[in-house]
């Protein structure tokens, strides 16, 4: 065919426009995408496109005050890292902490001021301004301070100058209830301090230069004081330095992160340790290892502890109290710490003081490897007043009582952390103004009337004086290190305007934080060796580097005074509840990613599963082997955790290093607020916890509480990312002894674990 | 213009015979067509040879040698190490060999086997749609009309059943 | 009987022809939306003209795109740095007028990219003027261009010739450009 | 060079196993588990250096974590002498990877610093390189992940997201060893120095468990930390010449 | 209709086979329509949600990264084995009672393969960038990796495509010239092109002798190289349970016999639904037989010498592996897999089954049901079970898989249909050369 007709024809051209037309659309479906190029109208001073600005700060994600170094690019924070001129963490930094990116960019976060406008509780949030809300506060406030007390502040812990701040806000508003509240604070180890040294500040653990760490349920690389801190140490006393390998022992019902680092695991009963700790002392001073002229005090003291009563009240045999002894005191520097679980019970403040009587014992105060004692903050209160359980328990007897009419919240969260059968929630109901300043709206926020957004703490100005010290005066800075992403403010800032309306501009006559702060650390600049350096040269040195200290120790040794060797003694543990009707003590933990329940809105710590389950996303019950298999319980039931008070449902997990009348669960999970990743996830065990204290330290009891398990018949879906956790004879992780090839190898002799001496 | 005689048999006994025959009496050599394929054919019309295997040889060198040259030349082109292996490894590109020279050796036969039998079929060729079914048939080329009923006699002696004439290039 | 093909590829030829002439628009339609409407050349919201500036002028690169001698990226200059010059010169020109309302509401101004490399490739400016590439040999003679278009493809294979021809030090190595 | 010249100087440069000895660096990671606590600070310092996405907990109950190191633990004996054991677990950078060899594409080898990389745009997502390697330290994307705004301002722009369907890994964070050589060329040096650089988890590490640098370089720590006594490589029978070394724990009996 | 009566004649297998094609009943078009809408449903439809989603729409996890997608792709490989491998070898071992069945045989073999293919597609994160699988030129001056197993099988199988695909058509020139004389219209049109111009002359037919040897003669070492680099795939890794020696031989066996129970399947069919009673007949049964059962023995051999080998060798992991196998998450399937490929191919030995034709079938679906899940048991306990305990998952298929794994069937199926009514599905001529040859008839003489 030469020719072709009309039809063929159009038939052609149609063919060809439609190919044409696929074509062309195809080309432009391939198209990358348009992108806009958007410069600064004026740039910052320190951007530059493409390059990390690194800013130094301090965090803020629990109490231990570690120092940050933050690297920014194009105005957005990036990654937190440690800021290696901090004594306390020295570059590192725990998983938590590098989690408060997550803190600043969470979707959860509050963004402007709010009005609560239907019932209390109801979460009907009305968003205004700071100006209504402001006028609003500082109206009540001004009608309050008329009736003295009448006004409570209860903040998170806060140090440095913000503590400050807020004592000359509540002085100036004439009201003596100012209270922090964190609930991981230490009340019995601050108690037991001031009773056995006279110490109102927490000491100096030097864990690094320890060769032997006793701890008394102390989480010292979790949960307990200064996680990062005693980490460094810990690894620097294993493996870093050119002495024998340090040796650690831990003592607690439930193995712990640091009873699986330990060199040995005790499990002691619950409330036990202290008497355990009296059995070593009573060793120490029978063999003779104390001789100075009060032996004898001690030894009468302690003569009720032998080690065959001891082993009986602890459940640690004889033996082994020996040979602890044995090896705490001829080791060179021998350390005993206590916290945590021994810390939180009935006995807490007797069982600390008892520990830490131990390092008086085998002379390891003011030394290198032993109890070191700190220097007075530099800057804000010299202890700012924590709120322990009697001090809440008087909140809500207050608030009962209609004594309060303001009650100002600060970044804390009582009603998560507080036992139900406190009454804190529904004493909140007689407290006409609630105010709450936070960046969430978590479990207590919920339940103000007035919400202040609060910057994050990296979006805010303040300093901060590590607790415990490093041994010697330290003090940092934090500093903002991106533009504030809503409209929020420092607590700083709304504390200064609240000041300001209320009438306090003499007392307060700052207009911002950052000019309080910087004022403030003149004071700094004056005591430093500056070499005649101006303040704001000073200044600039201190926001670079993130930190300043002054390498001075305390001099001078302490003698324990007669009247504390005479009341020596652990008493017996108390327990909620009948062993018959609830045969299990309840041990409540805190994970390295949700501590007290902080950690729970942020998804990289929903994810990061937890050491010991590998678990994720959930919470859980920890049950022996031996006591699941005689209840005919498996791993992944769902089981009913019930105490006199209460009672939740959690997943069993049967834990191989645990007591077999001890079940521990984690906190932190359990939130009915706080955002999407907490929400509605796990239990929470603070929640069925029995309102026992301990008598010395007012603390809350928190290991106090008895329960039952029953099989609710259910499987649970909780998450691990674990599979089998026994190697199986596979030698993947291998280990090395200190014997045979120790004469080979000169790293091996390291870890030979102590001093031989003959005996 | 030449014609073709083409008888149509029965059965192969008899269509081979008489291509025998035609062969013998000295026409161009006869052309048989059946369903199934004869045998015997080779002792009567003489011996074939194919080049097929001469194709199918050549396409297999080629596709080795070619499949080697791919696998390790392609690897010096853009190096990348890998597995702490050299980049140039036998083991593995003995295999991409191997492949490659069976892929070859299997398109050179199909080449081959298209050529040596003159596939496909451009012009019309004398053919019988019944040897496709069940007849046999002979076919040779005659130069006139003398030859053709010399060839058709033939067949019909040696039993076709039906002798058709058949010219080239309708 | 036939059993000739050419009958039958005769009879298929209209087919045949309908499925080519589809394919070869769809390639010329491809093609034609490349070349034409290539997308190299976007439109500015501020018609701004490196030959007047780069060119007539002879402003220097670096004296605008100053991080490129510094960062991974050149960076386009702040509004601030236009007004710089544009508080005196040209002030009343339509376009910086333009300009001008960008500065005075203090809003940036929306660029649009035209040399747009993909997330996953790492590109240093920085490294390559330290190497001594001129800015001209990716993006093309931009002193002459009042609307700056795509020159270079921007694809692999341009990064590898010219990383192969300067024997780059391990210039083809994949992390070196990819991220 | 022309095609001739490539051939002849690949052949010569890499005909022999072994030529990853003449690479430029070869970075070693040293893990000494008698100092780590499994507190899994190095798992956030690296989801947060390296954009790792969150996962999610259905995701994660079908048991699609994404944690390219990550903590894993060996319980032994039973109470009361129990005995928990942690082991930090990422990409080996095996000298003989297996993942290496099988990888269609190449989207995985082993470059000049001696790294296994892992090129995410060239991946066709056979996920054969996650069957390969023994440590299962390969995570998939199987599908594309999402930060709720406003998570992905926190995302390292030297990273790139990675898209469904690609294999991931460890990178023994080569967007830091990139800055550092850059740093390092501003400075007039070729080499980079012991300590100029350090990825994300030994970075953070507060046991210092976790030691890096380059091993061919015999006055590095991690060199010395290599030539521990204690040192040995997981899965050593395989033969995969890991860069990653471990450190016996030690275990002392008392006395 | 030949009766039982009358012989068979030469152009009865004419009309049949042209009646096969030509000849449609509504059967047929509710059959295809079924298939095609399966395949729709089950298999395109899940696939392009997959697509969209990500893998994530299957049950693959951390330790198993491989699944369902990858079993049926060494399933549908193995059954493409068999096939055109069972023909060639026939062939040339020149044995009568393939003629009738290699045809289905080899069309099983392509279309698993493509099938197969299919399955690559499915698998891999990123299909769209499939192409970079293939040596091509390209701007980024990239090629693929020949060490890498994964591309000894692009290669090996592109090869066996092109040789079965290549085979197939070869055997059916005559079979299509036959089919051209009788059709008209568009099928005229296809069978004219197809046939290409076939005569049936005695130098056509030596050509194709010989070139059809040469062509059996290569694909048989290729179609061992096909599964063998299958297995290698597997048994290259480091992967206890699957870094075994035995994996090739295993895989190639296994290929067989799963491919021959297919057959025995597809012979049923074709023989029960395509009127082909007189063609395949109880010989064929018979001797698939004997050869279903010679292979099962084999297989059971094999599988006994993995676990002798897991256990002899002591190492934990290995040990673990078949530990796992025979008594974890997967056992019932292992031991469904044991009665289905070990034990019930027993009753083979019994002639009296062998030429019961629906026993047989039942015996035949069920080995295949028990090869599937041998294939999947490879890889689901073995990834689920590797050197690191705390590694260790547990994988389930989803929901998308299940599906495609239906409709994968359904493809095949669909193919299936459509090539017997585009093949001559029994080759004609070879049909009848078994058959008696005409002979000389005295009356011929005469005219």
């Amino acid at each position: 065919m030469s020719t072709i007709d009309r039809r063929e024809f159009l038939k052609l051209v149609g063919a060809g426009s439609v190919g044409t037309g696929a074509g062309f659309m195809l080309a432009e479906a391939i198209k990358h995408p348009l992108e806009h190029l958007i410069p600064y109208s004026i740039p910052p001073e320190e951007f530059s496109a493409g390059i990390d600005t690194w800013y130094n700060s301090v965090c803020g994600m629990c109490p231990a005050g570690c120092g940050i170094s933050v690297r920014t690019r194009e105005g957005r924070a990036k990654k937190i890292e440690g800021n290696p001129s901090h004594p306390v963490n020295q570059g590192r930094l725990c998983a938590l902490g590098q989690a408060g990116l997550q803190v600043l960019y969470n979707p959860d976060r509050l963004t402007a001021p709010m009005l609560q406008k239907g019932e209390r509780g109801s979460d009907t949030f009305l968003q205004t301004t700071w100006e209504e809300v402001l006028s609003s506060v500082a109206e009540r406030l001004v009608v309050s301070r008329n009736r003295t007390d009448s006004i409570y502040f209860l903040s998170q812990g806060v140090r440095g100058h913000l503590a400050k701040l807020f004592e000359l806000f509540m002085g100036g508003l004439d009201s003596d209830n100012l209270w922090h509240y964190d609930f991981d604070h230490p009340h019995s180890l601050y108690a037991a301090n001031d009773r056995l040294f006279g110490e109102q500040q927490l000491p100096y653990y030097d864990i690094r230069n320890s060769r032997y760490l006793l701890s008394f349920g102390a989480d010292y690389l979790n949960s307990w004081l200064s996680p990062v801190h005693h980490s460094l140490g810990f690894g620097h006393s294993r493996q870093g330095g050119d002495g024998p390998r340090g040796r650690f022992v831990q003592i607690e019902p439930k193995m712990s992160i640091s009873g699986a680092a330990a060199d040995e695991w005790i499990p002691a009963r619950p409330g036990s340790e202290g008497i355990l700790a009296m059995g070593i002392g009573h060793q120490l001073l029978a063999k003779g290892r104390y001789t100075a002229v009060d032996a004898d005090d001690w030894s009468a003291a302690l003569k009720d502890y032998s080690a065959a009563s001891v082993a009986e009240r602890t459940g640690v045999p004889a033996e082994t109290v020996v040979r602890l002894a044995d090896e705490f005191s001829r080791s060179q520097a021998g350390l005993a710490i206590g916290g945590s679980s021994a810390g939180n019970h009935t006995n807490g403040v007797d069982t600390l003081v008892a520990v830490n009587m131990l390092n008086y014992l085998v002379g390891n105060i003011g030394k290198a490897g032993g109890v070191v004692f700190n220097p007075d903050p530099v800057s804000g209160p010299t202890q700012s007043r924590q709120a322990n359980y009697r001090a809440l328990e008087d909140l809500v007897e207050n608030a009962r009582n209609k004594r309060i009419d303001v009650l100002i919240i600060n970044n804390t969260n009582p009603v998560f952390t507080l036992p139900k059968s406190t009454g804190f929630t529904e004493a909140l109901a007689s407290i006409p103004l609630i105010v709450s300043l936070s960046s969430f709206m978590d479990e207590t926020t919920v339940m103000a009337d007035i919400i202040l957004p609060s910057h994050t703490y990296l979006e805010s100005w303040g300093d901060d004086i590590p607790q415990p010290g490093v041994g010697f005066s330290v003090a940092a800075v934090s500093q903002p290190v991106v533009s504030p992403l809503y409209n929020t403010r420092a607590t700083g800032d709304i504390i200064l305007d609240l000041a300001g309306r209320v009438g306090l501009r003499e007392t307060m006559p700052w207009s911002s934080m950052e000019e309080y702060l910087r004022d403030g650390w003149r004071e700094i600049h004056a005591r430093s060796e500056t070499d005649g350096e101006n303040f704001d040269a000073f200044w600039r040195d201190v926001l670079r580097s993130g930190v300043w200290g002054e390498n001075t120790r305390r001099e001078g040794s302490v003698v324990i005074n007669k009247r504390v060797i005479d009341n020596l003694g652990v008493a017996e543990p108390e327990f909620a509840g009948s062993e018959k009707e609830y045969p299990f003590m309840l041990h409540p933990f805190m994970t390295n990613a949700m501590h007290d329940g902080r950690g729970a809105n942020l998804p990289w710590m929903q994810e990061l599963p937890e050491p010991m389950t590998s678990i994720v996303y959930g919470s859980w019950v920890e049950m022996n082997p031996a006591t699941a298999k005689a209840m005919g319980l498996h791993d992944g039931d769902m089981v009913t955790v019930s105490s006199a008070f209460g009672s939740i449902e959690a997943a069993l997990v049967v834990f191989p290093a645990i007591m077999p009348d001890v079940v521990a669960m984690p906190i932190g999970q359990g939130h009915s607020a706080l955002g999407r990743y907490a929400r509605n996830r796990g239990t929470n065990p603070l929640q069925i916890l029995a309102p026992m204290t301990d008598s010395a330290s007012g603390s809350l009891a928190t290991n106090a509480t008895r329960v039952s398990l029953v099989a609710t018949g259910r499987r649970s879906d909780t998450v691990r990312t674990g599979g089998m956790a026994r190697q199986l004879g596979r030698d993947i992780v291998q280990s090395t002894g200190g014997d045979a090839t120790a004469a080979e190898h000169s790293s091996a002799l390291n870890s030979i674990p102590i001093v031989v001496e003959s005996t | 213009m030449s014609s073709n005689a083409l008888g149509l048999f029965g059965d192969p006994v008899s269509a081979l015979a008489a291509a025998g025959t035609l062969k013998d009496a000295g026409f161009a050599r006869p052309e048989l067509m059946s369903p199934i394929p004869i045998h015997g054919v080779e002792e009567v019309l003489g011996p074939k040879k194919s080049v097929i295997r001469r194709f199918t040889l050549f396409g297999a060198i080629f596709g080795g040698l070619g499949g080697f040259a791919l696998a390790a030349g392609t690897a010096v082109l853009y190096v990348h190490p890998t597995g702490g292996r050299p980049v140039i490894t036998f083991p593995p590109f003995l295999i991409i060999t191997y492949e490659m020279t069976i892929l070859f050796g299997i398109l050179a036969t199909v080449l081959g086997f298209l050529i040596s039998a003159r596939f496909p079929a451009i012009r019309e060729r004398v053919y019988a749609p019944e040897t496709a079914v069940d007849k046999f048939a002979v076919t040779v080329t005659c130069d006139n009309e003398d030859t053709f009923s010399r060839a058709a006699a033939i067949l019909r002696a040696a039993g076709a059943e039906e002798v058709r004439n058949i010219r080239e290039g309708e | 009987m036939s059993v000739s093909i050419i009958h039958t590829l005769r009879v298929l030829r209209p087919a045949a022809t309908i499925v080519l002439v589809t394919l070869l628009g769809l390639i010329a339609g491809f093609y034609a939306n490349a070349a034409f409407f290539p997308g190299t050349q976007p439109e500015q919201p501020i018609n701004f003209s490196h030959r007047i500036h780069a060119g007539d002028n002879e402003i220097p690169c670096m004296y605008c795109h100053i991080q490129a001698r510094r960062s991974i990226s050149a960076g386009v200059p702040s509004v601030n740095k236009c007004m710089g010059c544009h508080n005196e010169i040209a002030v009343d020109r339509p376009q910086i007028r333009l300009l001008a309302n960008y500065w005075d509401a203090k809003e940036p101004i929306p660029w649009v990219k035209v040399h747009d490399l993909p997330d996953f490739v790492h590109f240093t400016h920085k490294r390559h003027i330290a190497a001594g590439i001129e800015c001209q040999t990716c993006h093309g003679p931009v002193e002459k261009m009042d609307v700056v278009s795509r020159e270079a493809p921007l694809k692999m294979g341009l990064c590898l010739a010219c990383h192969r021809k300067n024997e780059v030090e391990h210039g083809t190595d994949c992390w070196t450009c990819h991220k | 060079m022309n095609f001739i010249d490539r051939f002849v100087a690949g052949w010569a440069k890499y005909r022999k196993p072994g030529y990853y000895e003449d690479f430029d660096y070869a970075w070693t990671m040293t893990i000494d588990l008698d100092r780590c606590s499994g507190c899994g600070a190095c798992v956030t310092a690296c989801q947060a250096e390296n954009n790792i996405p969150i996962v999610g907990e259905e995701e994660l109950r079908k048991g699609r974590e994404m944690q390219w190191i990550r903590i894993e633990r060996y319980w032994e004996g039973e109470y009361p002498n129990a005995k928990l054991k942690f082991i930090p677990m990422l990409c080996q950078h095996c000298d003989a990877a297996p993942c290496e060899t099988v990888c269609p594409v190449s989207a995985t080898y082993h470059n000049q610093d001696g790294l296994n990389t892992q090129i995410y745009n060239r991946c066709i997502g056979t996920r054969s390189c996650a069957v390969y390697c023994p440590y299962e330290v390969r995570y998939f994307n199987y599908y594309d992940h999402h930060w709720d705004a406003p998570l992905e301002q926190q995302l390292n722009p030297d990273v790139t997201v990675r898209e469904k369907g690609v294999m991931e890994k460890c990178t023994f964070c080569v967007q830091r060893i990139r800055q550092a050589k850059d740093h390092a060329k501003d400075d007039g040096r070729r080499r980079l120095r012991d300590g100029d650089v350090q990825p994300a988890c030994v970075q953070s590490c507060p046991t210092e468990a976790l030691n890096f640098g380059d091993r061919k370089d015999s006055s590095s720590k991690v060199y010395r930390s290599m030539h521990d006594p204690r040192a040995y490589h997981v899965l050593e029978e395989l033969n995969t010449l890991p860069s990653v070394v471990y450190l016996k724990k030690v275990e002392t009996h008392a006395d | 209709m030949p009766t039982e009566e009358k012989p068979l004649q030469f152009a009865d297998v004419n009309n049949d086979i042209v009646r096969s094609l030509v000849v449609t009943g509504r059967n047929y078009y509710i059959t295809l329509g079924i298939a095609m809408f399966v395949a729709l449903a089950c298999f395109f439809f899940p696939w392009f949600y997959q697509l969209y989603y990500g893998i994530g729409a299957a049950g693959m996890n951390h330790p198993t990264v491989w699944g369902t997608y990858l079993a049926s792709f060494i399933f549908w490989i193995g059954l493409s084995h068999s096939g055109t491998l069972l023909s060639c070898v026939l062939h040339i071992t020149n044995s009568e009672w393939r003629k009738a069945m290699y045809r289905s045989a080899e069309a099983m073999t392509l279309f698993s393969l493509l099938v197969a293919a299919t399955m690559v597609m499915v698998h891999v994160g990123r299909p769209w960038f499939i192409h970079w699988a293939a040596p091509y030129p390209n701007q980024m001056g990239l090629w693929p990796n020949f060490k890498s197993p994964l591309l000894f099988d692009v290669m090996a199988i592109t090869t066996y495509l092109t040789g079965s695909l290549i085979f197939i058509y070869m055997g059916s020139i005559p079979d299509f010239a036959a089919v051209r004389d009788r059709t008209s219209g568009w099928r005229r049109h296809l069978y004219v092109l197809l046939s290409l111009g076939w005569r049936g002359t005695d130098t056509e037919w030596h050509r194709l002798g010989w070139a059809y040897t040469f062509l059996a003669v290569l694909i048989i070492p290729l179609a061992v190289s096909v599964h063998s680099i299958v297995s290698w795939d597997f048994a290259m890794s480091l992967v206890p349970g699957l870094h075994q020696t035995i994996f090739a031989p295993y895989f190639v066996v296994g290929a067989i016999y799963s491919g021959t129970a297919g057959i025995v399947t597809v012979m049923f069919v074709l023989r029960k639904y395509m009127n082909f009673e007189h063609l395949i007949t109880q010989l064929h049964f018979d001797n698939l037989g004997k050869l279903l059962l010679f292979l099962s023995l084999l297989w059971t051999y094999i599988n006994m010498l993995e676990l002798f080998t897991g256990w002899y060798s002591g190492t934990s992991a290995e040990y673990e592996q078949i530990k796992y196998k025979l008594t974890g998450f997967y056992a019932p399937l292992y031991w469904e897999m044991i009665l289905f490929c070990a034990v019930a191919p027993l009753l083979m030995f019994s002639t009296k089954f062998r030429t019961s034709f629906v026993p047989m079938l039942v015996l035949s679906i069920a080995i295949n049901i028990g090869m599937y899940t041998e294939r999947f048991l490879i890889i689901a306990t073995t990834l689920s079970r590797q050197y690191l305990p705390d590694a260790w998952g547990v994988y389930v298929p989803s929901l998308v898989e299940i599906s495609i794994l239906v409709g994968s069937l359904a493809v095949f199926v669909t193919l299936f249909l459509i090539f017997v009514k585009i093949f001559p599905s029994v080759s004609i001529y070879e049909v009848k050369e078994t058959m008696p040859q005409p002979r000389k008839r005295e009356a011929n003489l005469e005219s």
